[in-house]
C-alpha cells in the first residue's frame, strides 16, 4: 500500500513538470503549428542557466529560476525573430527543418560550452525529505511541483483572459484577419514563441536541481513534450496539463509494476492506443469539410 | 476622404495592380467592379495595410497611409471585411465579434453594438456560442460583416460581401450596407453582383488588368454598352 | 535526355571501385548509399503521400534486427515456453526482414488512416521509440544495449560468377548499388502510375481525392508497405555490412538525417533523396577533415541545414530544374516540356 | 619525423563521456611522458583518439577508421564492456591487438579472441575480492540496481553468485537504462524489498543521482558501488551529504597512494594530473589510460617494430610496474586462442563525513 | 434523412428524389442544410437517420470513395483543386477510377500499365476539351484564374465518370458573363447523359438550367416543383428569394 502511495506521489510530482513542458510546447506546436524541435534545447538551456547562476555565480535559488526563465523568454524571442519570422506562412515541414537545424546547432553549442560532463545543481532545501506516513517526498521536488502548478495556472489565465491571449488565438487561426482587427502579428508570434520557450526553460530550471544537467537532456524532454501535447490534443492547455499527469502516472506505475526498463515505452504505447481510439487526442476540436 | 494615386502592387514579378487612381468622398458609396483577377482584392489590401504597394500614394483624411500598418489604418477608422469571409474558425461567434473591436476599450458601448448586430442578424445571436468554423457559408459571411462593423469605422472596405449568400440575404446585405452608409459611414465595395452594386452606388470604378478603365455614377455605368456586355451578361 | 544522364551516372558508379582504392572512401560511400536507399523509401511517404513520418528509422531498425536475429538464431522464453530458431542463411533472413518490415508498415499505414498531420508525426515518432525501447529492454532476444554482434555476412550465388562472400568493401559496395538501383526503379514506376497519382492527390487535397473515388486507406497502406519494406531492406543490408546492431539504430537522429536528405534534395522528386543523401551523407566526412572539434562540425551541419531551407525551400533538385529551365528559356531553346508544345500552350500574357 | 601511431577509442560524448574523457586525459599524460623520454624505437608516439559516442556501433566505426585509415598497429579501448565486445570481431578481422583498460565483463577474455589484453579486473575478480567483507559487513539480504549492459549485468551476476554462495538472501534485481535519470520507481521497489545492502553498478553520473534519490526516498540501506568507475571525489562534490555512508570498490586509491604496489608511477601520474588542472574526481579513471599506453609502448619496444602481429606476440612478454600493480598477462579463454588477462589490486573505500576513508575492514 | 450536429438539427426528415437525366437544383437560405445534405450523400458525414439510395444501392454509411465508385461525384463549396499540380495532372487524378493498374504490375513495370497510362492521357485531353481548358493544361492549378479553377473542379469531377454529379455553388463569385458560360457547360454535361444535382444561390443560373427545384428551409423541404412554380411560391419568396427579387422579376 505504501508502495502504491509512494508511486502515486512520485507520479504527481513528476506530472507537474511534464505538464509545464507540454504547455510550453502546445503553445508553439498547437497554436503556431511549428514543430518546435528546439523545445528540448530550451529546457536544457534553462537547466544550464540554473547551473550557471546557482553554482558558478552563487545567486539565490528562486531568483535563479526567475532569471533562467527570463533568459529562456529572451532566447525564444531571438529564435523567433531570427529564424521563424522570415518563414511566416511557410508550411509545417519547412519550419520543422529549420527547427531541427537549430536543435542540432544549439545542442552542440551547449556541448561545446559546458562539455559532455554532467553537472549537478545544489538545492537550498534540506536533504531530509518530508515524511508523511509511509511515503516521503523531497522538499526540492515539492517546491518544483508548486512552482510548476503556479506557472500552469498563470499561462492558462494569460491565454483565456488577456487581450494578448485572445490576439494569439486569433492570429494563429487567420493571420490576415487578425491583422485587420489591429493585432500586431509579428509581436504576437514573437510573444507566443517566447512564452512557450520561457516555460520550457522554467521546466529545465526546476528539474535541473532534481536531476543532473548534460547536453542531451533535452532530447527525451522534447519527445515527452510532444507525447503530452498529442495526448491532450493540439493547442489545448487543459489537455496538455492532464496529458502531463497521465503520462507521469503511466510511466511511474509501469515502471513500478511492469518493468522499469519499459518506463519510457509506457507513455508512447499509451499515445498509440489513445490515438487509435480517439484520433484527435483527449481534448480536441474539429474543422468541417465541404 | 480617401485618395489613391498611381497605385502599383506586385506579387513577386506579377503586377496585380498597375497605376490605379481613385478618390472617395466622405459619405459616399463607391463600388469597384471587374473580372476575376482584375486586382480588386489587391487594391483593398493595399489600402488596409495588408500589402505594401510598390509605388503610388494612399491618403486618408489627409494622412499618408501608403506604408502604414494594418493597425494604424484601423485606428484611423478604416475597417476591411475581407474576401472569403475569413472568420476565426476556432473562436465562437461572440469571440469573433470581440476581436472586431480589439482596439476598443469601451466595454459598455461594445455590448450595445453587439446587441444591435445580433438584432440585425438573429441567426448569429442563435449561434453565438458555436465556433465560427462550423457555421454555414452564409452565416460566416454575416459574421464577417458584423465583425468589421464592431470597430465603429469611418470607412468600410467590403470585398464581395454577397458572395455565396442566398438572394434574400444578398438583398439584406445590400440593405445593411445602405444602412451603414446612411449612418454616415463611407463604403468602398467590390462586387461581382454588378447589377445590385451599381444600382446601389454613388460612383463606380471599372477595373481591368489592374487599371481603372471606366468610371462614372452607377446609373451611367449600368447603361454603358461595354459594361453591359462584359459584366452584366446582357 | 534525363534517362541518358541517369544511365551514365549508374555506369559511373559501377566502375568506381575499379579505380577508387581508398577503402575508407568506399566505406563512406556504402554507408551513404544505405542511407540513400532509406531516404528514397521515406520520400515515398514524405514527398508523395505527404505523410510526415518521423519514425521511419523504425522500419530500418526492424529490418536490421530481424535479419540479424534470423541469421544468428535465438532462443527466448515467452511465459516460460522456450522458443528457439536455428541460424538461417543470410539471403533468407534478409527476405524475412523485408516482409516483417512490410507488415509493420501495414500496421502503421492503417494507423495513419486514422490520424494525420501533426498527430501522425507523433504516432510515427512514438512507434520508433517503442521499437527502440523494446530492442533495448528485451535483452533475451536483442541483447539490449549490448548489441547483436558477429552478425554473419551475405553469401550469394550468381550465375556465371559462382559463390560470392559479400564481405569487405567492394562486394558490399556493389550490393548497395544494386539495391539502390532497384529501389529507384520501383519508386519511379510507382509514382508515375495511378497509384502514385493517388498518393499525390492525398497529399494535395484529401477530401477532393476521396470525392473522385480514391481509397485513402488503400493507397496510404500501399505507400507505407512499400516504403517500410524498402527501408527494412536497407536496414538488413546495413546489418550484414557493419555486422553489429544496437538499439541506437532506432535513434531519432537517424530519422532526422533521412528527412534532411529528402527535404534538402527535394521531396516528391525522384532524384531529391539521392542528391540530398550524397550531400548529407558525405558532409560529415568533409567537415571532419577540417580537424575541428566534433561539436563544431555539428554546429556547422545544423547551420547549413537552416541555410539550405532558407535559400532552397523546395529542395536542391527543383531549384536546379528551375534554373535549368531559365537558362534554356534565355538561350531561346524551346520549352523543356514537350507536352507543353503539343498542347499549344499560350503564353500567359495572351490569355483572354 | 615519422611517428608511431597508437589508436585509442573512448566514449568522449554520450552517457559515458565523463569517464571516457578522463581515460583519454590519462593516455595523453603517458604520451607526453614517453615522448619527453625520447619515444620508442627512436620515434615519437602519436595517439589517435576517436570518439565512440558511448555507442557500440560507433565504437566499431572508430576501430574501423583507426585501422583502415590511420593504420595503427595497436589500439587501446573501449571503456565499457559493451563497447569492447562490439569492437572485438573487428580486431580479429584485421588482426590488430587491443589493450582493454576498463571493461570488466568476463565474456571479453573468455570468448576466444587472441587480440585482447586486459589490464582491468573482471567482475568475477572483484566479487572474489569482496567475499571476505560479506561477514564483516554482516550482509543478510542484498538488492541490486545496475545498468542493463554488459558491465552492469555481468557485475550483478558475479556478485549475486558470490553472495548466494555465502548464504546471503537476494532481494530484487533492478535494472536501468544507462541514460536514465529518474530512479524513483526502482528505488521505491528496492525500499519495499527491505534488504540491508544495495549493490549498484553504473557510471558515476547515475550513481550520483541514485545516492541523492535514495536519500529523498529514505532508503536507509547500505549502498555499495562496484566496477570501479565511481569516482568518490566526484560523488562527494555532486551528491554531497547523500554520499555519506556509501562504499565503493576502486582500483586505484589516490587518497592514500602509499598503499599501492608501485607508488612511483602513481605519484608521477597524480602530479601531472594536478599540474594539468584536470578534475581531481577523474584520477580514479585516468590512470587506466595512463597504464594502457605504457603497456602498448613497452610491447612495441619488446617487439622492436610497430607492427600488429609483433606487438601482439610481445604483449605476452610485457611486464611493467603500473598503477594497476605489476601488470602482466596470463592466458584466459579457450585453448589455442586465449586472451591476456592481468590481475590488478582492488580496494574498497568508504565515504564518511564528506571524505574518502579506508573502509576500515 | 436527418443530420444532427450535437444538439443542432441541420437537416430534418428531408426526402427528395433525383430522376435519371434531370438537373435538380437544391436551394434554400444560408444554413438551410444544403451542403450538409451533399456531405451526407457523398459520405463525408453520416446521417443521424434515414436512407440514401442510388439506383437501388443504399449509400448511407459507405465511405466517400466507395460512393464515388457508384458514380456519385461532387464538387465543393469552397474551391477545391489540387493546387500544386498541373491542370492535366489534376484531371489524371480524377481519372483514378478508370485506370486498370495493379500495384504489383506497376512495380514490375508490365507493358499493360504503360498502355493504360497512354489511354488515360487521351481521356484527360478529351475532358479538358469539354471544359475548354486545353490551352492551360500545363499550368499549375494555382496559377489559374478563379473562373478557370471552377471549370477545373468540374473537369476533375467529370473525370471520375459520374452518373450523378453534385455541384455546390459552382458559380458563386463569378460575374454574370462568366456565369453564362458556365450554364452552357452544364448543358453540355447534361447532354452527355449525366444527372446533375445543383446547389446554387444565383437564381438566374438555377432558373436557367434546372428541370426541377427543391427548396429547403431550416433543414426541411418547403417546396418542390418546376422553376417557374418555385419562383411564385410564397413560402420560398418569404424564406429565400426576398421581396426585391420578386420586384425585380416584376
Ligand atoms: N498571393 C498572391 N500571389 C501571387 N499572385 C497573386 C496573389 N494574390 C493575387 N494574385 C494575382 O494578382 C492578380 C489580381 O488578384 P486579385 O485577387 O486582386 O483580383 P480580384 O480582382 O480580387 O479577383 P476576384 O474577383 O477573383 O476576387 C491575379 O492575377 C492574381 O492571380
Ligand atoms: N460540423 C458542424 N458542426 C456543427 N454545426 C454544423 C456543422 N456543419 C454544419 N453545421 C450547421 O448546419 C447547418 C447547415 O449547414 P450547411 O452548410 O449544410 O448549410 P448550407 O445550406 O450549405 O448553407 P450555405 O448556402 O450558406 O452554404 C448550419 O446551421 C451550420 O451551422
Ligand atoms: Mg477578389
Ligand atoms: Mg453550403
Amino acid at each position: 500500500m505504501d508502495q502504491l502511495l509512494q508511486h502515486a506521489l512520485n507520479a504527481l510530482i513528476l506530472g507537474g513538470t511534464y505538464a509545464l513542458l507540454g504547455i510550453g510546447l502546445t503553445l508553439i506546436f498547437g497554436i503556431m503549428r511549428v514543430v518546435n524541435f528546439t523545445h528540448g534545447e530550451l529546457y536544457a538551456f534553462g537547466a544550464y542557466m540554473m547551473y550557471m547562476w546557482v553554482m558558478l555565480i552563487g545567486a539565490n535559488f528562486v531568483v535563479s529560476i526567475a532569471l533562467a526563465m527570463a533568459l529562456g523568454v529572451l532566447l525564444g524571442a531571438g529564435i523567433e525573430i531570427l529564424l521563424l519570422r522570415r518563414l511566416r506562412g511557410a508550411d509545417i515541414d519547412t519550419t520543422m527543418l529549420v527547427m531541427i537545424g537549430a536543435w542540432i546547432a544549439m545542442q552542440n553549442t551547449e556541448q561545446l560550452v559546458w562539455t559532455g560532463v554532467a553537472k549537478s545543481i545544489d538545492s537550498p532545501f534540506p536533504p531530509a525529505p518530508l515524511v508523511m506516513g509511509g511515503v516521503s517526498v523531497s522538499w526540492t521536488r515539492l517546491f518544483v511541483f508548486v512552482v510548476a502548478v503556479a506557472l500552469i495556472a498563470a499561462t492558462w489565465l494569460l491565454i483565456q483572459k488577456t487581450r494578448l491571449g485572445k490576439a494569439m488565438r486569433a492570429t494563429f487561426q487567420d493571420r490576415e484577419s487578425a491583422a485587420l482587427m489591429g493585432v500586431r502579428i509579428d509581436r504576437v508570434h514573437t510573444a507566443t514563441f517566447a512564452i512557450g520557450s520561457g516555460l520550457a526553460a522554467a521546466a529545465g530550471a526546476l528539474l535541473g536541481p532534481v536531476f543532473v544537467v548534460y547536453p542531451t537532456i533535452g532530447d527525451l524532454a522534447s519527445l515527452k513534450a510532444f507525447a503530452i501535447v498529442i495526448l491532450g490534443g493540439l493547442g489545448s492547455i487543459p489537455g496538455a496539463t492532464i496529458g502531463g499527469f497521465i503520462l507521469a502516472f503511466m510511466e511511474e506505475l509501469g515502471a513500478g509494476y511492469v518493468s522499469s526498463g519499459y518506463r519510457d515505452a509506457m507513455g508512447f504505447l499509451l499515445i498509440i492506443v489513445i490515438l487509435l481510439v480517439k484520433p484527435t487526442g483527449l481534448f480536441a476540436r474539429k474543422e468541417r469539410i465541404g | 476622404m480617401l485618395v489613391v494615386e498611381g497605385l502599383v502592387c506586385r506579387y513577386g514579378k506579377v503586377e496585380a495592380v498597375r497605376d490605379l487612381s481613385m478618390r472617395v468622398a466622405r459619405g459616399e458609396l463607391v463600388t469597384l467592379i471587374g473580372a476575376n483577377g482584375a486586382g480588386k482584392t489587391t487594391s483593398l489590401k493595399a489600402i488596409s495595410g495588408l500589402l505594401t504597394p510598390a509605388a503610388g500614394k494612399i491618403t486618408f483624411d489627409g494622412e499618408d497611409i501608403t506604408r502604414a500598418s494594418a493597425r494604424r489604418v484601423l485606428e484611423l477608422g478604416i475597417a476591411h471585411c475581407p474576401e472569403g469571409r475569413r472568420v476565426f474558425p476556432f473562436m465562437t461567434v461572440r469571440e469573433n465579434l470581440e476581436m472586431g473591436c480589439f482596439l476598443r476599450r469601451d466595454a459598455a458601448a461594445i455590448a450595445d453594438d453587439m446587441d444591435r448586430l445580433f438584432a440585425r442578424f438573429p441567426i448569429l445571436a442563435e449561434r453565438r456560442d458555436q465556433t465560427a468554423g462550423t457555421l454555414s457559408g452564409g452565416e460566416q459571411q454575416m459574421l464577417a460583416i458584423s465583425r468589421a462593423l464592431m470597430s465603429r469605422p469611418k470607412l468600410v472596405l467590403f470585398d464581395e460581401p454577397s458572395l455565396g449568400l442566398a438572394p434574400n440575404l444578398v438583398e439584406r446585405t445590400f440593405e445593411i450596407i445602405e444602412g451603414i452608409r446612411r449612418d454616415g459611414v463611407t463604403v468602398v465595395m467590390v462586387e461581382q453582383n454588378a447589377f445590385a452594386a451599381l444600382e446601389l452606388s454613388d460612383r463606380s470604378y471599372v477595373l481591368e488588368q489592374g487599371r481603372v478603365t471606366l468610371t462614372g455614377t452607377g446609373r451611367e455605368l449600368l447603361e454603358n454598352p461595354h459594361v453591359r456586355a462584359a459584366y452584366l451578361g446582357a | 535526355m534525363s534517362r541518358a544522364v541517369t544511365l551514365a551516372w549508374v555506369a559511373f558508379l559501377f566502375t568506381l571501385p575499379l579505380w577508387m582504392t581508398d577503402l575508407y572512401i568506399l566505406h563512406v560511400l556504402i554507408v551513404a548509399g544505405i542511407f540513400i536507399i532509406a531516404a528514397m523509401s521515406l520520400n515515398l511517404l514524405l514527398g508523395y503521400t505527404g505523410q510526415l513520418s518521423l519514425g521511419h528509422v523504425a522500419f530500418f531498425g526492424i529490418g536490421a534486427y530481424v535479419s540479424s536475429l534470423v541469421s544468428l538464431g535465438f532462443e527466448i522464453h515467452v511465459f516460460d515456453v522456450p522458443i528457439s530458431l536455428a541460424p538461417k542463411p543470410v539471403w533468407f533472413s534478409m527476405i524475412l526482414a523485408v516482409i516483417f518490415a512490410g507488415l509493420c508498415g501495414y500496421m502503421i499505414g492503417k494507423i495513419s488512416f486514422k490520424v494525420r498531420g501533426a498527430y501522425f508525426v507523433i504516432v510515427s515518432v512514438s512507434f520508433a521509440e517503442v521499437t527502440r525501447l523494446v530492442a533495448l529492454n528485451w535483452i533475451e532476444l536483442t541483447q539490449g544495449p549490448m548489441a547483436l554482434n558477429n552478425i554473419p555476412f551475405l553469401k550469394l550465388w550468381l550465375p556465371g560468377i559462382g559463390d560470392i562472400d559479400v564481405l569487405g568493401k567492394v562486394p558490399n559496395y556493389y550490393l548497395v548499388l544494386v539495391v539502390a538501383v532497384v529501389t529507384y526503379v520501383i519508386i519511379r514506376r510507382l509514382v508515375n502510375s495511378r497509384a502514385g497519382r493517388a498518393m499525390i492527390a492525398l497529399r494535395e487535397n484529401e477530401p477532393l481525392a476521396t470525392s473522385v473515388g480514391i481509397d485513402v486507406t488503400r493507397f496510404l497502406v500501399l505507400a507505407t508497405v512499400v516504403s517500410a519494406s524498402l527501408a527494412g531492406l536497407a536496414g538488413a543490408v546495413y546489418a550484414h555490412y557493419v555486422r553489429i546492431v544496437d538499439p541506437d539504430v532506432f535513434l531519432f537522429i537517424y530519422t532526422v538525417t533521412m528527412v534532411i536528405m529528402v527535404v534538402t534534395g527535394g521531396k516528391g522528386t525522384l532524384a531529391g533523396p539521392i542528391v540530398g543523401g550524397l550531400i548529407f551523407g558525405l558532409l560529415p566526412e568533409v567537415v571532419r577533415s577540417f580537424e575541428v572539434k566534433p561539436e563544431i562540425q555539428w554546429v556547422v551541419y545544423g547551420v547549413l541545414m537552416i541555410l539550405v531551407v532558407y535559400f532552397l525551400p523546395e529542395g536542391i533538385v527543383p531549384a536546379l530544374r528551375d534554373a535549368w529551365r531559365r537558362v534554356r528559356a534565355r538561350s531561346g531553346a524551346p520549352p523543356a516540356d514537350p507536352a507543353a508544345v503539343a498542347a499549344g500552350a499560350t503564353p500567359a500574357e495572351a490569355r483572354p | 619525423q615519422e611517428t608511431i601511431k597508437i589508436g585509442v577509442t573512448q566514449p568522449l560524448t554520450g552517457a559515458f563521456a565523463a569517464s571516457g574523457n578522463y581515460v583519454a586525459q590519462g593516455a595523453r599524460i603517458a604520451e607526453d611522458e614517453i615522448n619527453a623520454a625520447g619515444g620508442v624505437l627512436g620515434k615519437k608516439i602519436q595517439l589517435v583518439i576517436e570518439d565512440s559516442k558511448s555507442n557500440p556501433t560507433e565504437a566499431v566505426a572508430t576501430v574501423e577508421k583507426l585501422i583502415v585509415r590511420d593504420k595503427v598497429p595497436a589500439i587501446m579501448g573501449a571503456w565499457s564492456s559493451t563497447l569492447t565486445l562490439a569492437v572485438m570481431p573487428k580486431l580479429q578481422e584485421y588482426k590488430v591487438p587491443m589493450v582493454v583498460e576498463t571493461s570488466s565483463s568476463g565474456k571479453i577474455t573468455t570468448s576466444g579472441n587472441p587480440y585482447i589484453f586486459r589490464i582491468s579486473p573482471t567482475s568475477e575478480m572483484e566479487a572474489v575480492a569482496f567475499k571476505p567483507l560479506v561477514p564483516k559487513l554482516a550482509i543478510k539480504k542484498a538488492d541490486f540496481l545496475n545498468t542493463n549492459n554488459d558491465f552492469g549485468i555481468g557485475s550483478a551476476a558475479e556478485y549475486s553468485k558470490m553472495l548466494k554462495a555465502q548464504g546471503v538472501a537476494i532481494g530484487v534485481m533492478e535494472t536501468m537504462d544507462p541514460k536514465a535519470t529518474d530512479f524513483s520507481a526502482q528505488l521505491t521497489r528496492i525500499k519495499a524489498s527491505g534488504g540491508d545492502t544495495l549493490f549498484v553498478t553504473t557510471a558515476v553520473e547515475q550513481l550520483t543521482l541514485i545516492l541523492k534519490q535514495a536519500k529523498e526516498l529514505q532508503l536507509n540501506t547500505r549502498i555499495v558501488s562496484t566496477g570501479g568507475s565511481n569516482s568518490p571525489d566526484q560523488l562527494i562534490t555532486q551528491a554531497g551529504e547523500a554520499a555519506n555512508g556509501s562504499f565503493h570498490t576502486v582500483f586505484f586509491p589516490p587518497w592514500f597512494p602509499e598503499v599501492v604496489t608501485n607508488p612511483e608511477p602513481a605519484k608521477r601520474y597524480m602530479d601531472e594530473w594536478k599540474k594539468r588542472g584536470h578534475e581531481p574526481g577523474g584520477l580514479t579513471e585516468g590512470f587506466r589510460g595512463y597504464d594502457g599506453i605504457h603497456v602498448i609502448v613497452e610491447a612495441i619496444k619488446i617487439a622492436g617494430k610497430a607492427e600488429p602481429a609483433a606487438i601482439k606476440d610481445a604483449l605476452w612478454k610485457t611486464k611493467i610496474k603500473g598503477i594497476y600493480g605489476n601488470i602482466e598477462f596470463v592466458k584466459q579463454g579457450p585453448a589455442g586462442s586465449e586472451s591476456g588477462q592481468n590481475a590488478p589490486s582492488i580496494y574498497l573505500v568508504k565515504i564518511d563525513g564528506g571524505k574518502v576513508v579506508k573502509s576500515g575492514l | 434523412m436527418s443530420i444532427r450536429f450535437g444538439g443542432l438539427t441541420a437537416v430534418e426528415d428531408m426526402t427528395f428524389e433525383v430522376r435519371e437525366g434531370e438537373v435538380l437544383s437544391l436551394i434554400g437560405p444560408n444554413g438551410a442544410g444544403k451542403t450538409s445534405a451533399f456531405n451526407a450523400i457523398t459520405g463525408y458525414i453520416t446521417p443521424s437517420s434515414g436512407t440514401i439510395t442510388y439506383r437501388g444501392t443504399p449509400l448511407a454509411g459507405l465511405k466517400s470513395d466507395r460512393i464515388a465508385g457508384h458514380g456519385v461525384v461532387r464538387t465543393f463549396q469552397k474551391t477545391s483543386v489540387f493546387n500544386g499540380l498541373p491542370v492535366l495532372d489534376n484531371v489524371l487524378i480524377g481519372l483514378h477510377r478508370r485506370a486498370r493498374q495493379h500495384p504489383l504490375a506497376i512495380m514490375l513495370g508490365l507493358p499493360g500499365v504503360r498502355r493504360d497510362e497512354a489511354r488515360l492521357r487521351d481521356l484527360a485531353w478529351e475532358i479538358l476539351d469539354l471544359v475548354a481548358l486545353r490551352p492551360r493544361a500545363n499550368e499549375v492549378a494555382a496559377a489559374l484564374s478563379y473562373g478557370e479553377l471552377r471549370l477545373l473542379e468540374v473537369a476533375i469531377a467529370l473525370a471520375a465518370e459520374p452518373t450523378l454529379l453534385l455541384l455546390d455553388e459552382p458559380v458563386s463569385g463569378m460575374n454574370p458573363a462568366e456565369t453564362g458560360a458556365f450554364m452552357s457547360l452544364i448543358a453540355r454535361i447534361r447532354a452527355s447523359g449525366i444527372t446533375i444535382l445543383l446547389v446554387e444561390h444565383d437564381m438566374k443560373m438555377v432558373m436557367g438550367v434546372s428541370d426541377r427545384v427543391v427548396c429547403l428551409n431550416q433543414g426541411k423541404i418547403i417546396a418542390d416543383g418546376p422553376p417557374a412554380a418555385i419562383q411564385q411560391d410564397p413560402q420560398v419568396i418569404r424564406a429565400y428569394l426576398g421581396e426585391r427579387y420578386v420586384r425585380a422579376r416584376g
